[in-house]
């Protein structure tokens, strides 16, 4: 057991963290990255390709760097800490994973080779406007007609699905299982509508009317292929998180440092410090469970039952630091204009992507009658 | 002890809710109601409607539009307007400046400004917090200068809510600065926004709205007949109209609106083919939001009732403090609602994403703001702690 | 609408005051008293039965008073500001409140006769090892041979069960349904083993076999009947705890103002102040709540749901009190020494009696979906 | 980074579970983990056990029977006791007075105190708290005042933790009341409990149990030869070992005993039928109370292994104040489960209360203790805010 980052994941993050500086050092360059469409820097993903981090998580055939669950953790938490807006863990992890994880090889070659080089971008259009937190569609229905598939339906919120260039695409199949395919940014019958979501990434309505798609991989039911994919991403978006709620601790203890109300600074208000001290307790928390989750996934255990965990304690963490986060500020954390705001606002987007507290508690309420005691280093983890 | 409202308070809950519903523009209530931006000119609609039926202004001296009204009846007339989606009246108008020219102008400003204010002819903005005065209002530093028949002012505000919109702006600025305590020295006055010399600088916020300002001052210069009340007492006419802050800030009736939407959208919203209403932790979180507000709204109507002598009871903190974490907890219970379709929140036409469930985030950040304004709970804990507990 | 006591409720509570003060004023006296069995003392049962509190809800033409649930609210609030250990909700509201609701007039003029003057304490058996809250029977079987009922089971924990001179029993009839039975202390196949609970009061388990019993009023099903009397016992331990509540927070707050560390009081230090004025606000909320289902008590609208709506908010209130009483006073709070922990030790107690803040948020959650907005001045409840 | 303990680690983890399993009486662990009343033969018996085996100090120098373990293996060690409802070796012996002794005591105080520390041949206690110096302890008032080849001791402590068992006290005692600091001037005394002077008077808990005591000096006289290391340095050893305090504090092995108890419990209380642990809401509660047991215990995990330089790393603070919460919501939850049963704390034979029932709220009582002692919630965050960050 060893809970500590080897010298190169150590570089890694130096590296990560450099690039990232001079995209967002300053909360100013994120807004102004954010106000326009696609609502991220193609410069700073075509840097990130550069750095080889779009392709971290694949195979060394693929393009990829062969790189660890740990490593792309170090990418997230860095992402998190200065909210970069990249789809990082949208495109590499989830679409990425997908392809990834069930596509043929010359599909692997194409799509990651695309994407670890910054040329094309995936997303995984797969949330429902009628369905919540799902690993199987429903929406959006796939026929078989001839040598090929269409695709018929709609699906929304798709992350960034108007800039991307390819779309990963849940369907449901006629036997009821869930498929995968591919739908090229430019198919015929794809229309889709973008807009800004709250924390300033983008979302898409995508509309599928007989569009041709091409299955992922070899066709059949995807839906353990999707879970999974769901968990990276959960365990991924709870590193970010711990990045965000980092700094948002961070600036709130600077501000009570430095803010001075009735002729001292705040941090004379212990009531205000206790609240900070209870804010560091919530982040160490999640800090550990993230990081354990990114080690579960790396070995060969229960990587769903470790994500929910991860994604329960940051859901709790993420509302707790982000709230109070605001609340320590006063009305200046209000505002758009200062950027501990931003970061509440992120932290609560994260919570509502893939699953929030409730939903991973609920899921980890229904098994917690067949076991007596956890114990994080053995079974089903280890 | 009586449960029931007297038959006369019952008719005049009857009157006010079939005021509200029928008499104010349904179109102005769906906005509040979607939590959709009110407009000025929504705004002033709706508050010459309220005026002209004698509703804008209640509390009020009887001499200049008010109704001599118990407590109880301004809570139902507050609570039945807020259950109906109306706009309040604006606060700045007939809870603040109102009032202070009422109980401290001289006769020739009442007769200037308070028709015009209960009308919503002038819209006022406040000027009181400052960049490096927050919770700590008596640091001020905007000052005013006499020369001749004026005041110079110079310095800067912030948190000047709406005051984009603002016709006049009612102004705490420090008249003597060798006063021996901050809080003396201090001055009311009043004046145009367009008066040379005023800029306004619009804040964004974290849902994009704008509802809050900076203005600075540079060498405005302000009739001295436009001094409210003494020179150097402006610190108590802030007290009195900050007391005035706290009352009605609990929006039981806007918070209960919420929770009736929360429902109605969760019976909407589907988990593996059950409303998620049938979900018995979701149903059990509605619950307990729900009781913790009938709790509150029983202890506004004792504090209602224990208040006849006009002053603000002490436990009107306990309003504010708790009305705010309940409206906080009703907008964050609708975003859970929402739940993936949460982040959704600037799509337009070609979404499939609710309406209500697109602003539920925006209006969630938004309202991290009600613990902090209006003497943030901070504040308020400090009050209970101090006057109440006697700590 | 009016919250205010009237003058004559005034001249009540201060003579309940008084009594209690010279009974409990020093907290070392309910300290000897509890120690001992019955628990609690005979000569105040007997001045509380001389002031006619005993009777206070019942007709006068059984010697009871015809006062108001908010004149026994008034009590229970007294009794529970200095923990008067004496079973007044146990023998008045609960026990003699199902013989005035069910007994027949015979029974009503024994029973709630020797209750009145103190002479005949009753209890209400009823919880059973094997249930949880419910208003029905199922683990004492009623069976009648001959002219008489018998009962055969066990009921624990019975509150003073070893003491009380007469039971109301539970048992389940023939025909499924819950009825109700007199029993006298000395009946023949009644054993009783008496305890001392962790605040001091007392429960027994009782043992029926073969045990002669008499049905309290005509018998039949009377579950609507219990149901109804629990729901009085509910809003009356609502005020016990309201009480309590005010005397724990009323002692903090003198403890910090008194106590110093560090060179200064501990109201210097703002992180306690705080927590001592979010007690402040749970207890004005609690209280609100249950003088408002006292109203509807004393009404004909839902009791039920009321009292339920007031054990969640006394529920809630009482262990955030109860806890954070003993939190700031740091040590000398966990002994029985001082007297703030056995306030909270009683608001723990009264949180079990009859259901807890989940058991009243449960059934108050399988209505939510059945109406928009409450109206507490309103349907269903004035 | 690796999930996996190493083999010879997981070997080891399997010989202490087997150890602590087989080695350590069953009636003694039974006592334990019913939570009841664990007497005093049987913690010298169980430490014991643990010490013929070496298992009693391993943070002891090796010299004096320690085993040069790294902090994981410690922390594995005291993980698996817990689980095992073994009772630990006595703090006031292995935590306390033992290391000080090692790292400060003389040789002669070496060789006379510590093989009999370490085997419970002497029961320690503390004399710290002063009644009018809770956590503010720099405050004490004992004095101890040279006369002849004795220090003569006159004062009050009180939360003397199983006084009533203890032979010999270690003591801080203020020597030079004349300091300039109130922390200089304190000193280290050890003597029998047995000494004359001595008085011990025990307190009463809520739960009935007597764990502390005030204890009282008059005259005791103390041979010169009783202090431990330097005149007016007391300060700095009492640090040193409040330090260790917090290590192992978050006692996440028995909480974690409790949860599984819980949900045992759960398992046979029925609620119209069905099983409690059935109850979603129930169920729930106990998952994220369960998760947040696993985050704290991996929190544990990552602070041990940054700790290498044995002293304590500043977020063992979040381990203390974490958890005593989670113990305290374990309590808790128990309490609830037992429901209307939780009243019958004192039920003995006759009653058909099972015993887990009866012990719930004066467990859940006595258990408001552990965010009180060993540095109080409040203490933690304290240093949380300042040595961590920078508040």
């Amino acid at each position: 057991m060893d809970f500590n980052y080897d010298s190169e994941q150590n570089d890694l993050r130096e590296a990560v963290a450099g690039l990232l500086a001079r995209a967002y050092g300053d909360s100013e360059q994120r807004r102004t990255v954010v106000a326009i469409d696609p609502g991220f820097d193609e410069k700073t993903w075509s840097r990130l390709a550069e750095m080889g981090l779009l392709g971290l998580p694949f195979a060394e055939e693929h393009g990829g760097m062969g790189a660890g669950p740990v490593e792309v953790a170090i990418v997230a938490e860095e992402i998190g800490r200065v909210l970069a807006p990249e789809p990082y863990i949208e495109a590499v992890v989830l679409a990425g994973g997908l392809v990834s994880a069930v596509g043929t090889d010359a599909q692997k070659g194409e799509l990651l080779g695309g994407l670890t080089e910054g040329t094309t971008i995936p997303t995984f259009a797969h949330a429902e406007p009628g369905t919540r937190w799902t690993p199987s569609a429903s929406g959006v229905t796939a026929t078989q007609s001839g040598g090929g598939w269409t695709l018929t339906g709609v699906k929304e919120p798709v992350p960034h699905g108007a800039r991307a260039d390819v779309l990963i695409v849940s369907a449901v199949l006629a036997d009821g299982g869930t498929g995968l395919f591919v739908v090229r940014g430019d198919a015929t019958g794809l229309a889709r509508t973008g807009y800004r979501n709250h924390d300033g990434t983008r979302s898409a309505n995508v509309r599928f009317e007989d569009t041709p798609a091409e299955p992922l991989g070899n066709g059949g039911d995807q839906t353990a292929a999707i879970e999974r994919a769901l968990a990276e991403a959960r365990i991924a978006y709870s590193h970010e998180a711990v990045g965000a709620m980092d700094t948002a601790l961070r600036t709130t203890a600077e501000y009570l440092r430095t803010r001075k109300q009735f002729g001292v600074t705040l941090n004379k208000f212990q009531a205000l410090t206790f609240r900070a001290a209870d804010m560091y307790v919530s982040l160490e928390l999640a800090r550990s469970t993230a990081l354990w989750a990114s080690m579960v996934q790396g070995g060969t255990g229960d990587v769903v039952a470790a994500a929910d965990r991860a994604r329960l304690q940051t859901s709790r963490a993420g509302r707790h630091i982000g709230k109070e986060a605001i609340q320590l500020h006063g009305g200046i954390g209000v505002t758009a204009e200062y950027k501990v705001g931003h970061y509440t606002s992120r932290l609560t987007a994260i919570d509502h992507l893939l699953g929030d507290g409730d939903f991973a508690a609920d899921r980890l309420a229904r098994d917690v009658a067949s076991y007596q005691t956890v114990d994080p280093l053995g079974a089903p983890y280890a | 002890m009586r449960l029931q409202l007297s038959p006369e308070l019952e008719a005049f809950r009857e009157e006010m809710r079939t005021f509200f519903t029928t008499q104010v523009p349904q179109e102005i209530r769906d906005t509040v109601a979607a939590h959709r931006h009110v407009t000025k000119e929504q705004y002033i609609a709706t508050q010459r409607v309220l005026n002209a039926a004698g509703l804008a202004v209640p509390h009020w001296p009887v001499e200049w539009g008010g109704r001599d009204w118990t407590p109880l009846q301004r809570h139902i007339w507050r609570e039945e307007m807020q259950l109906a989606s109306v706009p309040e009246p604006l606060a700045f108008n007939t809870s603040m400046i109102g009032p202070v020219i009422a109980t401290f102008g001289n006769q020739e400003q009442k007769e200037r400004f308070l028709p015009a204010t209960a009308n919503l002819d002038i819209w006022w903005c406040q000027g009181f917090s400052e960049p490096d005065a927050g919770s700590d209002l008596a640091s001020l530093r905007t000052t005013a200068v006499r020369d001749g028949d004026d005041w110079v002012v110079n310095g800067q505000k912030t948190w000047t809510t709406l005051g984009q919109h603002a016709d006049w702006i009612f102004c705490l600025v420090r008249t003597d600065p060798t006063a021996e305590k901050k809080q003396r020295g201090i001055s009311l006055l009043v004046f145009p926004m367009d008066s040379p010399g005023v800029t306004l600088r619009p804040i964004e916020l974290l849902d994009g709205s704008f509802e809050v300002n900076e203005v600075f001052f540079e060498d405005v210069r302000v009739p001295a007949e436009n001094l409210i009340g003494e020179e150097n007492r402006g610190w108590d006419y802030a007290k009195f109209l900050l007391g005035n802050e706290r009352v009605g800030i609990a929006r039981i009736g806007s918070t209960k609106r919420m929770l009736a939407q929360a429902k109605q959208h969760a019976r909407e919203i589907t988990v593996d083919g059950r409303p998620l209403l049938d979900d018995p932790r979701m149903a059990a979180r509605i619950a307990e939001i729900e009781n913790d507000l009938v709790a509150l709204e029983l202890t506004a109507l004792r504090v209602v009732a224990n208040s006849a002598d006009g002053k603000p009871h002490p436990a009107s903190s306990v309003l504010k403090l708790r009305g705010s974490e309940l409206q906080q907890a009703a907008t964050e219970l609708l975003v859970d609602i929402a739940g993936p379709l949460s982040v959704a929140s600037f799509a337009e036409k070609g979404s499939d994403v609710p309406e209500w469930a697109r602003v539920a985030t925006p209006h969630f950040l938004n309202y991290r703001k009600v613990s902090i304004y209006g003497g943030s709970n901070e504040v308020q804990r400090t009050i209970i702690a101090g006057s109440i507990l006697g700590l």
